[in-house]
């Protein structure tokens, strides 16, 4: 029987991706808030708990640092816990065992134990969630070392990156951009397949200008891609890092070396950001290629607003061709 | 009167509305028929958002339903200079508190709150999402009350799920060290989300975590109205006399989903349900009002009609009322904007000209 | 026996030695002969360990002294295929447990652990320095044991300050739902720092939280090895006979300082110590060990004497015990380092080669 | 009479900001972990619960988040509370209430209210603490906005800015180094003064090179600084930014406009560090006056390291030579 590729959204494929490494490795184990009858309030795990049985995938209370303590624990005790924080705002309440804890098991045991452990959470906005749920983490764990954090796309990189996170044998954050979850399909090869954590995709190769993003910004880019090409002819480079730590350097600078010009698009606040540290890699190893500043197209230095305000917050497909023709401008 | 031994909830009314105890002190029938209303008010207030919310209009928003006694419990024994603090689950006993209609429903929208629509500072802080972490911020404003002698309780709302989040605990022990003049209601309504309260804790009783933070504990039943109130007066009492915090949990129900964005069916046993809409706090109280014979079905479709009219003008006052900018995410962010946010709202503003220009 | 009702801790020999019930079962003199040479062995490596630090060779230390009878009872009851997951406090549990004397010295010096001193996985989490998180890590490690169905307890030690931790709260509930095979035994020796246990919470007995998280409380005298033994015997049963979690508070003092950086004259007064010293655990094993017929003053000096050379010696292997180069905060930071991390260790080892030429 | 002022240390100054205040505000009350009668572990509050009582000045039990959410409903509730956590790096264990609560009270309730609350805490590695103990936690506030951080390096701008962040109405993270604690004695006037939050300090002026630094990392680049002037002549500014958020970017950017070159010195972690946000507002400003990337001397981006090998983590003199003569080089 030959396996055909089916087209999925990124929850099919975050689904079939956990279906299928419970499947090879009895050690993995699910636990979070809902996740279990329920599912999950996105349906990631939607069908694991009837299949694999509740001593492999488990409710837990509502407690945070506890899913994430107790995780360490499991981890620490040969199974391969992966832990839902049903939203990545809520990741503050557990942040003590994530940084101090999960993130320093094997430095603290000096390779004695070590904490195979994937933390999953949806987060992003746009779909006009409550407080706390649209935010954006992935730049606060840039200055917690000890992690690996991986934000995907695309359901096929959603499925063979959570593979790869799975698979390592420390400590990774796995980030699911909400607005993404459902809003395309994708083919997905139905057998198992892995991406290099760290590696990031060079989505469209351009000589002009590069954009340096990731997660719900890639579908935002490309749209403002295409239209700059359209109207100016620009080539116009894309880079979809897919792992913000660690991360993808060499990419970047043979890009930027390449292009003398970059933007840097992401939801997060801009100050410290992901941004901030393009910008630094780019100062550090290609400075002299660069033509003009690079653009910082990001959320605002607030809290990310009410539901309300929402749009205005998260950069738009204008808020990038407007970054990339001042960018490309002489 | 120690309830921390009860094996049952405390009862005063049955569901059939048949008094077991007496009636608390000061209530009359004239109170309980404002309850009544009250009750009704909060209901249809929940159900015209959730109506508000199928429309687009409205963000993600939790029912209240069956929850109605344990709110009017915790905001009538309140007085104005009271604090309310609880969860989004409790915003029925914020209207109980006095907070106008309106300022929730304009929040419903999907902004912060209006200030100008709460009028007078009725100290309820904006009602919490983040789980458990307002009973933190409740027993702190109640350590202020105490350590500038104001006479004044802070009533603490949290659901049985957020009960396990470490906050909760933290906050019993603060409660417990700094005799805070504080009333922490755990409003166990069965189920966090999917999650049963069986599974929540391994303890019979969740307001068993008391002892072990040296305050009374009680329990209470959550849906019937005169035990809320009896219960959490004399915790109101003793916690404006200096005595220190106490811990009820109400046991009551969630009659709808958790969310608009849930479907309690995948989790839920219908006739769980069905056995808890016989125990709906409104119609116990509208039992007993009938058998005083202060009450027929004529009126109950009288007012129930005026509130309804009452919810809709509320609403509407709410959802026409002026909304900030789109670039107003920077104000409050500090009393005075950093140079930076006043250099990104140009920014934004100027994108926001943009927009017509690119599209 | 459920000892959750008790008003004082449960003991089984009296601050004097006498015994006030039966031997625990399987107790011989010479198991306690052992335990008492543990005892100073404990206490010693404790001394040493300060000793070490006034001569700026080992880091901030916390002193042992006077809760060695607690830490034996911890380790004593487990099994080799058991875990240990404690605090910085319970180096004592750890020993009692098998893991070596060196292993905990060379740890003082102020690096991460040698594994090659520990030899084989003795199954004991590195001591760990933020409060009550390891109670997580614990029943975590025990909730692994109940999946993979294997036949291993977990003993988790936990301080009285540090049970006000939300973590601490949250493990009580995750082990209770899960039915966790672990022991948590709540170590209270009067103090968190300057924070006297009173101020710590206003629950009469800290074991009182147990009730709330529906488990079983006990409460133990932690000076009296031969009631902390039979206490954490019966929970280790119970726990590995699947019946669930265990919270015991051991009740015992701490004698010196916090820390070799604290003061403990600005918050305590002489004479509470004086108390407790009189209670000492070593000299109420001594009294009935000498009451017995088995000891006597000069043995006592000879065991002393030889505990201090073995001490001397762990310390000596510990001490003179290679240690990571400059370079070595970049090891085990992952499995495989990363392109930056290999690149950041490239600049660090330039840089040291050239910090002799810059000075 | 006339006061004199008095040489103190950083802890001396503190202390006396905090007694001058408490007995101008009766609102201000201090609450955290052994503060009280021991007059917390480095004895900055020492003597203050004697002076004001214990209803101002008051012990808690051991939990940091319960510490800052007790602060938040005291803060409400019109006292000003100045917490203390007693090492940096258990702030990760109240983060949530810092960054969910603390940092959102005034937006949530649309100014109705509003949470003047000082969170002090000391961090900073040298002195062969714990583990957790020495982290610097600067870096992951940049992205938690709604928050200042303030990072004194001297006792004159200790008591300063401290009385600054007390009388403001936003919350305040006052990040005190441990290793500066007792390491030197200044002139401190006695009577009261403030050192508005959000302006850097120029330490030294010069034309060829920007040392842009702050906190312990002050005088280890005064001492670079001093040692390259001797050897090549080179005119060094000296920027000690005090306040890490909100950035004086006019400071950093004046300066480097002037000179060209920069370097940025400070001991938390590089990637994403505050060190990326000033190589990016330098990006975004000024771009085309740098001669040479911006050299950044910084922690590793790994765990502060055990107390043992600290010592190679914390950038030295001699790293800030290093980069120095780099930058400076043609
Ligand atoms: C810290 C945190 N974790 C998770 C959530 C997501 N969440 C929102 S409501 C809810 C269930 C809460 O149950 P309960 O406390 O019983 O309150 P109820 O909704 O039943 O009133 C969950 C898990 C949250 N808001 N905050
Ligand atoms: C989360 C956290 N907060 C604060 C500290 C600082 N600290 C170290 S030990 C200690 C007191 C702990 O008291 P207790 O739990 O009773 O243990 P003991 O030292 O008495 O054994 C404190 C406050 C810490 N290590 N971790
Ligand atoms: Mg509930
Ligand atoms: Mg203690």
């Amino acid at each position: 029987m030959t396996l055909t590729a089916t087209k999925l959204t990124i929850i099919e494929a975050l689904n079939q991706a956990l279906a299928t490494e419970m499947e090879r490795d009895q050690r993995i184990v699910l636990l979070g808030e809902d996740i279990g009858k329920n599912g999950g309030v996105f349906r990631v795990t939607d069908g694991l708990q009837a299949r694999f049985g509740e001593d492999r995938v488990f409710d837990t209370p509502l407690a945070e640092s506890g899913i994430i303590g107790t995780s360490i624990g499991l981890a620490v005790n040969g199974l391969r816990p992966i832990a839902e924080i049903q939203f990545a705002g809520f990741m503050f309440v557990a942040m003590n065992q994530i940084v101090s804890q999960a993130a320093r098991i094997r430095t603290r045991s000096a390779g004695m134990y070590h904490c195979p452990l994937v933390i999953r959470a949806p987060y992003g906005g746009g779909i006009r969630t409550p407080e706390m749920h649209a935010d954006s983490l992935e730049g606060v764990f840039l200055q917690t070392p000890g992690l690996k954090v991986v934000l995907p796309s695309s359901p096929y990189d959603a499925k063979g990156l959570l593979i790869s996170a799975i698979e390592d044998p420390d400590p990774v954050i796995f980030l699911e951009n909400i607005k993404l979850y459902r809003s395309f399909k994708q083919e997905v090869p139905p057998e198992r397949y892995t991406i290099p954590l760290g590696q990031a995709a060079t989505l469209q190769e351009g000589s002009d200008i590069t954009i340096i993003t990731y997660g719900a910004m890639v579908p935002v880019s490309q749209q403002a891609a295409h239209k700059v090409q359209e109207e100016t002819g620009a080539s116009i480079e894309i880079i979809d890092l897919r792992t913000i730590w660690p991360m993808d350097e060499e990419a970047i600078i043979k890009s930027v070396t390449k292009t003398g010009r970059a933007i840097v698009v992401h939801e997060a606040p801009r100050a410290g950001g992901v941004n901030s540290e393009v910008v630094s890699i780019i100062n550090d190893n290609c400075l002299y290629s660069l033509l003009k500043p690079v653009a910082r197209v990001t959320g605002y230095d607030t809290p990310f607003p009410s539901p309300g305000l929402e749009d205005s917050y998260i950069p738009t497909v204008s808020r990038v061709v407007k970054a990339l023709r001042q960018t490309l401008e002489d | 009167m120690r309830k921390d031994e009860l094996e049952t909830p405390y009862q005063i009314m049955d569901p059939a509305g048949k008094m077991l105890g007496a009636m608390p002190e000061g209530l009359t029938n004239q109170k309980l028929l404002e309850w009544y209303r009250l009750m009704w008010e909060i209901r249809y207030y929940s159900n015209k958002t959730v109506a508000l919310q199928r429309q687009g209009r409205s963000t993600t928003w939790g029912p209240l339903n069956g929850q109605e006694a344990t709110a009017i419990g915790m905001g009538a024994v309140l007085q104005p200079q009271d604090w309310m603090v609880g969860s989004y689950r409790d915003a029925g006993a914020y209207m109980a508190k006095g907070y106008p209609m309106k300022a929730l429903f304009y929040y419903t929208r999907g902004f912060s709150i209006a200030p100008e629509l709460v009028g007078q500072d009725k100290r309820c802080l904006p009602y919490q999402i983040v789980l458990a972490t307002q009973t933190l911020h409740g027993v702190g404003i109640a350590m202020a009350s105490r350590i500038k002698k104001e006479n004044a309780v802070t009533m603490i709302g949290v659901g049985d799920g957020a009960s396990s989040e470490g906050d909760f605990n933290e906050a019993l022990n603060f409660a417990g060290v700094f005799k805070a003049p504080a009333v922490i209601v755990l409003v166990n309504n069965g189920w966090a989300i999917s999650t049963p309260r069986s599974h929540q804790s391994a303890a019979k009783y969740l307001m068993h975590r008391a002892v072990g933070f040296g305050m009374p504990g009680m329990l209470v039943d959550g849906n019937d109205v005169l035990a809320c109130y009896s219960v959490m007066k004399e915790a109101v009492e003793r916690a404006r006399h200096g005595e220190g915090p106490t811990l009820i949990e109400a046991v009551t129900y969630r009659h709808g989903a958790h969310t608009t964005a849930d479907d309690p069916t995948r989790y839920r046993d219908p006739k769980e349900v069905e056995y808890w809409m016989q125990r709906d706090p409104t119609l116990r109280l509208k039992n007993y009002l009938v058998e005083q014979g202060v009450w027929d079905e004529e009126k109950d479709r009288q007012i129930r009609e005026e509130v309804e009219s009452y919810v809709n003008e509320q609403a509407d006052i709410a959802y026409n009322h002026p909304t900030p900018g789109p670039d107003g995410m920077f104000t409050n962010t500090y009393e005075k904007l950093t140079p930076r946010m006043l250099k990104q709202r140009e920014e934004l503003r100027r994108e926001l000209n943009l927009e017509a220009e690119v599209k």
